[in-house]
């Protein structure tokens, strides 16, 4: 039975998802003075990869390199409680707390990584590294806000985290422990991978970064990932350090602007060098981290 | 000169460290315990008339056989060390040496052998022994090489003295282990009367080996060296 | 003070000086004849401490003839045992002074030199 | 039983009488000196054998017959038998060894050298103190005589030095002695020490001339340049007879002399050879020529025996165990040494590479190296525990410090000589070894072995057990004609038999469970790495001793209930590894500084060891608990033995190019498995000293940074590394900071990490250099950019890696992440957030080469001169799978290893630990279900999958295009190929914490301490007057010394 409720829970998050790349895409258009597209063109890209019908491979990762990826997001929304207080929509996050979830993400890395890798074009290898020193940097405040939250709150089951926040905007991470959020948040734009952050898969310029060696329902496996992936990092934080959602509604509006933030960077400021990036990490967010954990 | 200042200084030290080595000495009024017994017993024990015949010989003859050891081993080595490499060692050509020096030495050689000789037999009555005698002959000799410096002697008659008067001693000494009181003891054929040629047991037969030995060590140790000279 | 200067302190001090004069030649000459005298004379002295040592004011050699009666000769004669060790120190003086001898005459033979500065292959 | 005169008479007699056969035929006179020789042995081994077997009084022969003092008296007890008996033996082997020198020079010669043997004999016997000088006099002389056996300028002009030098001397000791005689009125040893001397005015110098010349007779540092020059130019025959008969008697004199001094003199002598042992042993490190390093190592050796003379006092009944089983070790070894430098005949020890192709020699060597530096079995082994052990008990820890710092200068030298001993050798010109030249090194050798056993008995401190493992490396050695197949069946056997008799017979009925696990690790995991050895050709010979002795070590950490034991199994395990390591053909320089760092840890650990016994008087490893006022020290001293095993920050510089260059199946055994020996040790010294006493508390916190930091550090380092096997080297410094912060945590969660990770650890570790040395034995190559593409030749291999990284990085749902769920919850719950966010960086940073592993190897276009590969031997893959499924259990069912550890560890921690609700396991903060997450997880998987199988028809497979390089460059093209310095960017950000600042700074020191030294031993001017004058300094300083002079 539960199965059911999992496999609807999905169903709405990859909707929801969509609509929000969408809609996102058509206001950085407008930021930027242009039209844009109809706000349900990702549906469009969606249906026609998955419809595609000439597949080619590269070997066997090639092949499961998108499965993995899939697998990540998918799991990620798999051990993630989404609505506080509903037994239906806590998912399977009885197996597992926080750590697995942060420890979740690098599985989908991993097999986008063999399966690019696996392509052998060296453009897409160059991106994967990219990634992978920018991610490493990425995860040293996000590291160091949940030990502090872990600290604040004395566990490190996200149930609990969110209970501990519910009663009114005062009790949310955000006014508890404004330090270990704003680490927290700064390292969100390198996890969301747009501007500045965003040298790994850059997509203006073609053809650069792992994505372009993949096309037809693999690449459809991929932006369903990114879809689903980009709304549960947004969750994450949101139960993290915005008091949770009691119900589907707060979820959609604390998500959407979580997920609006980075675009809105992205939107203003230019793109870093991977070193530069790398650095930037390690001052001012890991600085923060740190005095989250001493003046928590 | 730096260098001889500080050793005038090390120098300094070493006086300071044996002046105070004899810092304690106040000249001797009597003789000391085991030199009372030399003196008192030894005429009794070896029956040496010379004493000190009777502890180099007897008392500390263990010394002595080491000490004809160390002559002879210097005299082996010198030998081996010396030995002519190159057999043709004809174009030598040596001083020439004045007819006096060549006439005396004819004389005084056989003299002097027969002045060492007397000296080492001896030995146990009168200031000398062994060692003096066998250093006499062993000068005779030397007087002949260098008045006559073409006569040749060959090592293999002095080796075959060593050897004899080497075994000898040693034969002496184990014939003290056997009949008598330990290795080196004279007393194995009677002390005989005291004072006379024919006295002190062994003591005459010792000295003659070591006359005979040190004769020739030192006979060697010259040779060894004369043939090694080449002035030209 | 004239007590003090009998032949003993006499002996004493000559050996002393001896041996000085020997260790001098040894460490300051350059040339090896000249330092192998220098042994020869510390050697030397040596041997005149050790006679003087045993050495007693008034006394005869060791030697029981006429000239000493056995009876009372421990009181006539001077200490036997040091002449005796004299006698043994100066053959091994004589055999190591000869081995010494050999030795340069062979350098000498090699290297045409008796600089003992020139012979300092092996160092360090 | 013949009279000890007979010796004498014997020797001189026929000595004298060779004269008769100068002409003669030579083999004559040498049988005659020959049998001479033997039958003095005879005899002196006859009265050894009276003393030992039954109770023999110590005689006295009087010669002439007078009783002394009025005649020369020899004494024959127990002591001077022993010392007779090893100079005649060596004489003897010397007599076979110089056979052709003899033949070739003449009878002058043998008699020569026959009658040094009878000095020496003399020497040790007399009691009288003249007699003494004399025959002293005699062995000098022929020992001049005998440097000249070969008519070389150099040993001329030494031979002259040696002169002058004991000419000076014997004068010195003919001064005292006659003022000895004047003061004391008798020239009898006995009396003399009866006699007041040290009272009267001037007696006291006249003592000091006497023990000041027969110390110089020991050729004390610094006044002892004309000894290193005689050993350097004589043949090295020569040498072995100076350093073995002549220095051994020198020390028989000191110790018949010394109670004239009484115990005034203890001290100065202590003193002096402090100075000899470091002052020689120090500037041996510079020397290159073999027989003057062997010189250095004589003088060294003569000035620890003079320091422990100086110390029989404190060791009590102790001394003479100490004494005999130091100093025969030297006798035997250096003996050894000489004769082996005298068949090679190479002045340089760069060139003794010519053994190369000799393994007789090499092992010889290699016996008689170990020897000298007291490494188990060796018989000085024994002595310097109970040397230490004794001093420590007395509380001496100044000598302590001084004997290891020295024994460590000495342990450079020889073990550099030691590597440049096996370096490969281009020149192939053929050494012939003549029979009656390697017999005398062969049957020392072999005393060594009788000895080893001998003293192990005597020092009681070792049971016949331990001699098993010894008993089958033998065994394994004599058949090492045996081909690798056969021998490889033996080892798994052994092995296996071990396993079974240790784990299975003795700790699971214990219910022991740290041995248990440790058991498992070194013994199962020995039996699985010995699998790939089936893929090896040839004979590979030596290996397998070894193997078996590296393991019975290991096991005998685990069995070790003392001190003595641990130490034991410690220095024997790494001496194993070492020689395993050195095998390697570029391994060399690594693998000096391997056990350089390792010796220096094991030394601490002794000194650890000694203090502990001297505060708790108990070598039981329990004992450490008692240790309360040098809590610290013990501690600190212990610990940084095990750090260097596992290479901690500040002394990993060894590891990375150990591994590497190792053969590559002994680096997953010392990867996986001996570095696990330091967690093993450093969990027993922290249940002993962390737990049970609070006197070290504030210690694990140090430990704690350390190990983060080199989890940093390791991880940083290894990303940049193009070598495979560096780089999963580098990893492992990275993962042992990692236990080793577990460990320092001192929480029931920490040591759950670190113990249940050591097992992880063991397992991929062992996976991905098994398939890692798979792959080279087929691409031949080691750097990573040359491979690429692997994944369709080598699938297998493939599945092995993607495990081995998805484990070490730590991803749900396999193992790897029960360890970091673990360690955030014992993190937070300790409090230490700091280190344990380094610790996750470190963690995270091991993605970059996990990823740059598998790719560089299986992914990307493949090499053309790869295509024909086939996938690896199957002897690589069987131990793969078998830790594959391991893993793939451990991973389903954490709780089958976690949950018994953790009731292991609630008897130390009890109240903490997690709580199991079924396959649950919760803390206080968080909870995990390993078995449900492995669940979803494959349904998940299983479902996508099945969903892009059905949509994705008729997919065809392409090839890759071979675009992989961006631009050819004519010279190293591979710098263009992408990976290459795959992380460029991130060493421009991050490089700087790979900077290799800890290897330049010990670079600096080893490299400071050769300049010093050179500077030293420039005052050795050769030149034989400067040499005097040392002597003459040497005895002014010491006089002023004595009288408080400065």
């Amino acid at each position: 039975m539960k199965i059911v409720y999992v496999l609807l829970g999905l169903f709405i998050i990859i909707n929801y998802g969509l609509l929000q790349a969408g809609v996102l895409r058509r206001i950085t258009a407008r930021v930027g003075k242009r039209i844009g597209v109809p706000f349900y063109q990702p549906y469009i890209d969606l249906i026609k990869n998955y419809a595609i019908r000439s597949q080619f491979s590269h070997g066997v990762m090639f092949y499961l390199g998108p499965v993995f990826r899939l697998s990540g997001g998918v799991g990620i929304f798999l051990f993630m409680p989404l609505i506080f207080g509903n037994e239906i929509f806590s998912n399977y996050s009885m197996a597992g707390d926080l750590i697995l979830i942060m420890y979740f993400m690098f599985i989908g890395m991993l097999g986008m990584a063999l399966g690019a890798g696996e392509g052998g074009h060296p453009y897409s290898i160059i991106g994967i590294t990219r990634g992978l020193s920018q991610f490493t940097t990425v995860e040293v405040p996000f590291t160091l806000a949940v030990i502090s939250i872990a600290i604040q709150y004395q566990t490190l089951s996200i149930t609990e985290i969110v209970a501990a926040q519910q009663g009114g905007i005062m009790h949310w991470t955000l006014m508890t422990n404004p330090l270990a959020t704003g680490a927290a948040m700064l390292s969100f734009l390198g996890m969301m991978m747009y501007a500045p952050f965003n040298v790994v898969n850059a997509p203006q310029e073609n053809p650069l970064g792992p994505p372009t060696e993949f096309h037809g329902t693999f690449l459809g496996m991929l932006q369903t990932n990114r879809v689903i992936l980009g709304v549960m990092e947004a969750i994450l934080f949101m139960n993290l350090f915005f008091g949770g959602a009691t119900n589907w509604g707060i979820l959609f509006i604390k998500a959407f602007l979580i997920y609006f933030y980075p675009v809105f960077v992205g939107a203003v400021f230019p793109r870093y060098r991977i070193d530069q990036s790398i650095r930037w990490f390690l001052y001012l967010p890991t600085a923060l981290g740190i005095l989250a954990i001493i003046f928590i | 000169m730096v260098k001889n200042a500080f050793i005038f200084l090390i120098l300094i030290g070493v006086a300071m460290i044996l002046v105070n080595l004899f810092a304690g000495f106040t000249g001797n009024v009597d003789l000391g315990q085991i030199a009372n017994h030399y003196v008192a017993n030894g005429p009794a024990e070896v029956g040496s008339a010379n004493i000190v015949t009777a502890v180099v010989v007897t008392y500390r003859g263990f010394d002595t056989l080491g000490e004809v050891t160390i002559l002879f081993l210097s005299a082996a080595i010198v030998g081996f060390f010396l030995k002519i490499e190159n057999t043709d060692n004809t174009e030598r050509n040596l001083k020439y040496t004045s007819e006096i020096l060549n006439t005396a030495s004819q004389v005084l050689v056989p003299i002097m052998i027969l002045f060492g000789v007397y000296v080492f037999i001896n030995g146990h009555l009168s200031p000398g022994g062994g060692f003096q005698g066998g250093a006499i002959i062993a000068s005779g000799l030397v007087l002949m090489f260098i008045a006559q410096p073409k006569k040749e002697i060959g090592h293999k008659l002095i080796n075959i003295i060593e050897s004899i008067s080497g075994v000898g001693f040693v034969l002496m000494g184990l014939a003290g282990v056997l009949f008598a009181g330990g290795f080196l003891d004279n007393n194995v054929i009677g002390l005989g009367k005291f004072g006379t040629l024919f006295s002190a047991g062994a003591i005459p037969i010792i000295y003659i080996f070591v006359g005979l030995k040190v004769g020739s060590e030192l006979t060697g140790i010259a040779l060894s060296l004369k043939e090694n000279q080449n002035e030209a | 003070m004239m007590e003090k200067l009998n032949i003993q302190n006499i002996g004493l001090t000559v050996g002393i000086l001896v041996i000085l004069v020997g260790l001098w030649g040894l460490l300051t000459q350059k040339n090896l004849i000249k330092i192998v005298i220098g042994f020869a004379l510390f050697d030397t002295g040596t041997h005149i401490l050790m006679v003087s040592i045993g050495y007693i004011k008034y006394r005869t050699a060791p030697i029981l003839d006429e000239a000493v009666d056995i009876r009372n000769a421990a009181k006539l004669v001077v200490d036997p045992i040091p002449q005796a060790l004299v006698l043994t120190a100066i053959v091994i003086g004589l055999g190591i002074t000869a081995l010494m001898l050999s030795y340069v005459l062979k350098m000498y033979q090699n290297k045409k030199s008796l600089e003992i500065n020139n012979y300092k292959d092996l160092k360090w | 039983m013949v009279g000890p005169i007979y010796i004498i008479a014997i020797s001189l007699g026929t000595a004298f009488s060779l004269g008769f056969f100068k002409k003669a035929n030579r083999n004559i006179s040498f049988g005659l000196m020959f049998f001479a020789m033997a039958f003095v042995t005879f005899i002196s081994g006859q009265w050894l054998y009276a003393f030992l077997s039954h109770q023999q009084e110590t005689i006295q022969i009087f010669t002439a017959g007078f009783k002394p003092p009025f005649s020369i008296s020899l004494q024959m007890g127990f002591h001077e038998a022993v010392f007779l008996t090893m100079i005649n033996v060596l004489g003897l082997l010397s007599a076979i060894y110089l056979f052709d020198h003899l033949k070739e020079k003449g009878a002058n010669m043998m008699m020569v050298f026959m009658l040094l043997f009878m000095g020496l004999n003399v020497v040790v016997m007399t009691r009288d103190i003249f007699n003494l000088f004399v025959f002293l006099e005699i062995s000098s002389i022929t020992l001049v005589g005998l440097i000249i056996l070969e008519k070389k300028q150099d040993a001329i002009s030494s031979g002259f030095k040696y002169l002058i030098a004991s000419g000076i001397i014997s004068q010195i000791l003919l001064i005292g002695i006659i003022a000895a005689y004047y003061y004391g009125g008798s020239l009898f040893i006995n009396d003399m020490v009866d006699s007041n001397l040290l009272f009267v005015k001037g007696g006291s110098v006249a003592v000091f001339l006497i023990l000041i010349a027969v110390v110089l007779e020991l050729k004390p540092f610094p006044a002892n340049g004309w000894a290193l020059d005689v050993y350097q130019s004589a043949t090295p025959g020569i040498g072995a007879i100076v350093s073995g008969a002549v220095a051994t008697t020198s020390l028989f004199i000191l110790y018949k002399l010394l109670p004239i001094g009484g115990d005034a003199w203890l001290l100065p002598i202590g003193i002096t050879g402090v100075i000899s042992f470091l002052g020689s042993n120090f500037l041996g490190i510079n020397q290159k020529n073999a027989n003057r390093i062997l010189g250095y190592s004589s003088i060294g050796q003569v000035g620890l025996l003079m320091i422990i003379m100086s110390l029989s006092k404190d060791l009590g009944d102790k001394f003479e165990f100490v004494f005999f089983s130091i100093l025969i070790s030297h006798y035997l070894a250096k003996a050894g040494l000489f004769w082996i430098s005298g068949i090679i005949n190479k002045d340089e020890i760069g060139q003794w590479n010519i053994i190369k192709n000799k393994p007789g020699l090499i092992v010889l060597t290699g016996v008689f190296m170990l020897t000298l530096l007291g490494l188990p079995p060796f018989p000085s082994f024994y002595g310097k525990w109970e040397l230490i052990m004794n001093l420590a008990h007395s509380g001496n820890f100044t000598w302590i410090a001084i004997i290891l710092l020295g024994s460590f200068f000495e342990a450079i030298y020889l073990l550099r000589w030691f590597g440049k001993t096996l370096m490969n050798n281009e020149n192939s010109e053929e050494l012939i070894v003549k029979f009656h030249k390697i017999f005398p090194a062969v049957i020392s050798s072999f005393l060594i072995l009788m000895f080893s056993f001998l003293t192990a008995r005597w020092s009681g401190l070792m049971s016949v057990k331990y001699f098993i493992p010894f008993a089958i490396a033998l065994l394994l050695f004599a058949l090492d004609f045996l081909p690798v197949f056969i021998k490889n069946i033996m080892a798994i056997a052994t092995v296996s038999w071990y396993s079974y008799v240790l784990i299975y017979q003795t700790y699971i009925p214990e219910n022991d469970i740290l041995r248990i696990i440790f058991g498992f690790i070194f013994l199962i995991g020995a039996i699985l790495l010995l699998f790939p050895g089936f893929t090896f050709k040839g004979k590979r010979r030596g290996f397998y001793p070894l193997v078996i002795l590296m393991f019975s070590g290991l096991a005998g950490l685990i069995e070790a209930r003392t001190t003595f034991q641990f130490f034991f199994a410690w220095e024997m395990m790494t001496l194993a590894s070492y020689l395993l390591i050195i095998r390697g053909k570029n391994a060399k320089k690594t693998s000096f500084s391997y056990i350089l760092f390792s010796m220096a840890g094991a030394f601490m650990m002794f000194i650890g060891f000694g203090l502990a016994y001297f505060e708790t008087g108990s070598i039981s490893l329990n004992a450490l608990a008692d240790v309360l006022i040098y809590a610290n020290w013990v501690y600190i001293l212990v610990a940084v033995g095990f750090l260097v095993k596992i290479a901690s920050l500040g002394v990993h510089i060894w590891l990375p190019d150990s591994y590497t260059e190792a053969d590559d199946d002994v680096t997953p055994m010392i990867s996986s498995i001996l570095v696990k020996s330091g967690v093993f040790g450093l969990i027993i010294l922290m249940l002993s000293m962390s737990l049970k006493n609070a006197a070290s508390s504030n210690i694990p916190y140090i430990l704690g940074w350390i190990g983060a930091l080199s989890a940093l550090i390791g991880n940083m380092l290894a990303i940049y590394q193009e070598d495979v096997k560096k780089l999963v080297a580098y990893s492992s410094i990275g993962i042992m900071g990692y236990i080793l912060f577990g460990l320092s945590m001192m929480s029931h969660l920490g040591w759950l990490t670190a113990i249940s990770y050591s097992i992880v650890h063991f397992l991929y570790k062992a996976l991905l250099f098994l398939a890692v040395a798979g792959i080279i034995y087929r691409t031949k190559t080691r750097n990573i950019y040359e491979m690429g593409g692997l994944i369709k030749r080598m699938p297998l291999s493939f599945i092995s890696v993607l495990i081995g990284i998805i484990t070490l990085a730590g991803m749900p749902p396999l193992v790897g992440f029960a360890g970091k769920w673990m360690f955030y919850n014992a993190v937070i719950l300790k409090g230490w957030y700091f280190q344990g966010a380094i610790v996750f960086f470190s963690g995270i940073v091991a993605f970059l080469y996990c990823f740059k592993l598998i790719h560089n190897i299986f992914l990307g276009p493949i090499k053309d001169n790869h295509r024909k590969l086939k996938e690896t031997s199957v002897w690589w893959l069987i131990p793969q799978f078998v830790l594959i499924i391991g893993i793939m259990i451990i991973s389903v069912y954490p709780k089958i290893i976690l949950e018994p550890i953790g009731l292991y560890l609630s008897m130390y921690f009890p109240g903490e630990g997690l709580v199991w609700a079924g396959t649950t396991a919760s803390t206080s903060l968080g909870y995990w279900d390993a078995t449900q997450i492995m669940m979803v997880f494959a349904g998940m998987f299983g479902v996508i999958f099945i969903i892009l199988f059905l949509m994705s028809r008729k997919v065809q497979v392409v090839e890759q295009f071979n675009i992989v390089f961006q631009a050819e460059r004519p010279e190293r093209p591979e710098t263009t190929h992408y990976a290459h310095n795959m992380y460029a960017p991130y060493n421009k950000a991050l490089g700087f914490l790979a900077a290799p600042f800890i290897t330049n700074s010990w670079e600096f020191i080893y490299e400071s301490f050769h300049a010093i030294g050179d500077q030293i031993r420039k005052f050795y001017t050769g030149n034989g007057q400067t040499y005097a004058l040392h002597i003459v300094m040497y005895v002014v300083a010491f006089y002023l010394f004595i009288n408080g002079g400065f």
